[in-house]
């Protein structure tokens, strides 16, 4: 797994590739609660349109940081699930706790639109 | 019709978390002698990679230096995986089934949930201080869609 | 400097030639846990694909219910491989080992020489009538371009 | 592995895909050899380009075609080997009994040629 991290509007925009599983969690969680200490952004972004596995270890980091953004009062939102992974999120439950949605355009629209609701 | 497969295979591995991929690409390369469809395929990797992950992680307690047993058995289009670890055991098998349950506050309880979702039995042994053997069935669609062309 | 790997697989498998590219791709995923050239890669495939071959066809001559062994060592940049079959054996291993020679009219006697064109080491130890055991190894280098950018 | 056949001007051209080891050695023989026939071709051009494997196996089988059609007083060409086999083809020593180029194209001029030198 590979990881690059940006920041933009009060949001950590993470893109992951490569295999998200047991080998990737502790790297995947010191980075992306390191980098959202450092930019202080409130919303994570996650988009996963380049990953090529992932199983229960992936979700489970990625259920952590939802539950550390939601404790700050920001937002998370999933983008580029491809079709063989979506069981993933339909079973494991995540798909009921944030967006999940095809491009990072779409993502953004719901984080503004939410934003702007919350605001 | 696709050609019928009968095959065997047995990897045994360090309980190393990079052992977990090579597992799955394994058994991958194992059941891609069927015609498969992705969606199976990817399932099967799920279930291999949840299996293997337990036997690490909780069997030996990530302890790099243990033996993590695979065994793949295709017989027509069924295919039978069992992942065997000589690791804690369970206690209380049933317990730990149960979605959502996990001994490691860090994890999800999601991984027998994966399993159970992607493949069609699973069934678990286990004893304490012995081990645990998971055994994994799944019936494998032909890939109509393939077939068609091919 | 790439990360050091020490690492340790062993897989049994049935007399098939389906198995020879499951061998290959298995190997190929073991190895790729280093810093490797496609070069070093394609090499050590070729290597084990001939090892593999003629524990089926020389070996086991043609017989699919028989297990082929091969277990792969990498201990930091050095990959140990071992083919082991228990089939006929090599009355005379030197003979064997010499370039174009074959004992079945339709292949080529190429297989010992691509498993030492391809490895730095190509060792052979065999029995007639117990089996035959190849230990292939080779020094991988390092992937110094995708090193430089990664 | 598969093959695709297809013949023009006296030749059998080969287009294999995939991996080219043990398991594919009996069917590339038969295919070929039949071709050969119904088609009767004297000459193979045998595209390489699109293989994922090739081993002592496959570099078996074509050396056995190579001596059919030299023994029908034919021409043999191989195109599209990529980098990563090239070192096969010249520890084999195939590349001292036939032309090896890049393309279908360079392969077909070289046919021309020598057809040309022949007649
Ligand atoms: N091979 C094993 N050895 C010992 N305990 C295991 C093994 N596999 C599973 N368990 C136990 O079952 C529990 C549930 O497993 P699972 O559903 O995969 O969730 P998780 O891995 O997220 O904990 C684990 O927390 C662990 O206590
Ligand atoms: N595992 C084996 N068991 C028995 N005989 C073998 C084995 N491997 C190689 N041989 C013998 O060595 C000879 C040379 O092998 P090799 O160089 O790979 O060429 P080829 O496979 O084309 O015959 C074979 O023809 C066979 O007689």
């Amino acid at each position: 797994m590979s990881l690059i991290l940006n920041s933009k509007k009060n949001t950590l925009i993470i893109r992951v590739r490569g295999d998200f599983d047991l080998v990737s969690v502790h790297e995947f969680r010191e980075k992306i609660d390191q980098s959202l200490e450092e930019t202080m952004s409130q919303n994570l972004l996650l988009d996963l349109s380049e990953i090529t596995f992932i199983d229960s270890s992936g979700i489970g980091v990625i259920l952590g940081r939802y539950r550390k953004v939601k404790a700050n009062h920001g937002q998370m939102v999933i983008c580029g699930t491809q079709p063989a992974i979506e069981k993933i999120f339909k079973v494991s439950g995540i798909i009921s706790l944030m967006p999940i949605c095809s491009t990072e355009k779409e993502a953004w629209k719901l984080l503004e639109q939410n934003t702007f609701k919350g605001a | 019709m696709g050609k019928i497969v009968n095959n065997k295979i047995k990897l045994e591995f360090l309980s190393k978390g990079e052992n977990v991929a090579l597992a799955r690409i394994t058994i991958a390369a194992f059941v891609s002698q069927l015609e498969i469809t992705l969606s199976d395929l990817e399932e099967i990797k799920v279930a291999v990679s949840e299996a293997v992950s337990n036997a690490i992680i909780h069997g030996y307690q990530n302890k790099p230096e243990e033996i993590v047993t695979m065994t793949g058995i295709l017989k027509g289009n069924t295919l039978i995986l069992e992942i065997v670890d000589q690791g804690i055991g369970i206690p209380d098998i049933q317990k730990a089934m149960e979605p959502a349950y996990s001994t490691d506050p860090e994890r999800t309880g999601l991984g027998f949930v994966f399993m159970q979702s992607f493949m069609n039995e699973v069934k678990v042994e286990s004893q304490v201080n012995c081990g645990t053997k998971v055994i994994l069935t799944k019936q494998i669609n032909p890939d109509l869609k393939n077939m068609a062309v091919s």
